[in-house]
């Protein structure tokens, strides 16, 4: 994945939310993604994406930041500006070399290996590093309101 | 989710509902996995499926690895339009026999 | 409103929200409460009466603790316990009495007054108070899972 | 929301919909009172509001005193089970005449 120094967009605060890295909980985290995306003029296959992206880059916290334990908290950003909706999950584990966040080749019958892979052809950016505070790894991601720009 | 199996023409119809993803993917793998061990032929119902992530699509991978390693075959069913979404970014609406419902997919069989 | 001193009850953290406290974010925030509130295992009825007494709780911190200026930030905790769920709405603004927080006699045709009157009779308990760190008045509801117990 | 107001029999008949909280309840209170403004009846239809707060109630209150004072009628129509719940916690239902649909509103004019 990209590396990048995370900094924060210029971009209106839409909502934070913080949880804990538990399974049970992203049901009712991507509601509020599907939501926001909804807010920012997304139809619904954009929509759809934006979701899965999001479902997909938690998923990664909740198994590889934080192993399974489920207390370790995560932390949802959503932004938007004129062009883009913006999407940073940020997790307290410890701090993971971007050039590990990879997809694997996609070979046809492999479970595993697809989340990374989903993220970077759901969204137009996504950059992996260190939060700009210095305390956890952040995955910021962004797509465009209007796909044909 | 016992009552999703039921059998039609020898074949053992399996419908997954709702939103596959990390927390119910390990019910949804169990369902399919013990519906391969009977040795039928499985057709996977996915017109109620309303998310699907990469977890969920691991569990149908691996149930149609089994299935091939016992010459049985594991199909998919009326696959909702956000699931197909999900197959075709991982390019496994290929790998995967797809049937747009049941009576095309008995025809399929025969 | 009852006096209260708020306290942390012992429940199990769902999530916590943070956003503006602006008109146009309320959509997405009673999209968020009514998710939780289906996780509890409400049913459309309570479901129901949980996101009104939420928006109305917001509506007050936006109308009168913010006065309209939207860039107040509004913190929105969902626990559970056995029990009930529990909703705390924190907002920044300046200490407000609790006894200044009442619902107005209800008379049939006059518009307002009635937030604080519905949160009253939406919700099993409703404490108004300031928060345990001292910044912030907090409206703390609860509802019982289920309402024949 | 203009196309939301039509005439049937000389009465103004206005839709409402979706979620009417402050951020939206503005916008209804004006719809409401331009109607209202017309000197004749308005029949308010609720049926696609999915939820209404206290600041949509007071739009309709509001609506409902102007009509008062011009000696015209404002009732409510098709009211769903969201919006009705919020008028029963009120104790507003039974300041507003609420009909059942528009037919039963139209009779009851009569
Ligand atoms: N938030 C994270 N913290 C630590 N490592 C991560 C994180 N996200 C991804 N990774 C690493 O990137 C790899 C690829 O992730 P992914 O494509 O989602 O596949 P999978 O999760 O199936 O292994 C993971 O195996 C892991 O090593
Ligand atoms: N978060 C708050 N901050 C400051 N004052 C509040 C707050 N919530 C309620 N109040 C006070 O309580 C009163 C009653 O509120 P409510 O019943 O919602 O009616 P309304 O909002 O229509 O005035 C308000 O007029 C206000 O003075």
């Amino acid at each position: 994945m990209k590396i990048a120094a995370i900094t924060t967009p210029e971009a209106e605060y839409l909502l934070e939310l913080r949880f804990p890295a538990r399974t049970d909980r992203m049901a009712m985290v991507r509601d509020l993604v599907r939501s926001a995306a909804r807010f920012c003029g997304f139809d619904e296959a954009g929509t759809h994406d934006i979701v899965l992206a999001v479902g997909e880059a938690c998923q990664n916290v909740i198994l590889h930041a934080y192993e399974g334990r489920g207390d370790g908290p995560i932390l949802l950003d959503i932004l938007q500006n004129a062009d883009s909706i913006i999407l940073r999950v940020t997790d307290f584990g410890p701090a993971v070399a971007p050039t590990a966040v990879q997809p694997r080749a996609l070979r046809d019958l492999r479970p595993g290996g697809l989340g990374t892979y989903f993220i970077q052809n759901l969204m137009d950016t996504t950059d992996f590093g260190r939060s700009p505070s210095g305390v956890g790894n952040v995955l910021q991601m962004s797509k465009k309101k209007d796909p044909s720009k | 989710m016992s009552e999703a199996v039921r059998e039609v023409n020898g074949n053992l119809v399996v419908s997954l509902t709702g939103e596959i993803d990390l927390d119910r993917a390990p019910e949804a793998r169990r369902l399919l996995l013990d519906c391969v061990k009977r040795s039928k032929d499985v057709l996977v119902d996915l017109s109620a499926v309303t998310y699907i992530d990469s977890s969920g699509i691991a569990s149908l991978v691996e149930a149609l690895q089994w299935a091939k390693q016992r010459g049985t075959d594991l199909c998919l069913v009326a696959v909702s339009p956000q699931a197909l979404r999900v197959f075709e970014l991982a390019r496994l609406d290929k790998v995967f026999a797809i049937h747009p419902d049941l009576d095309a997919a008995l025809a399929g069989e025969n």
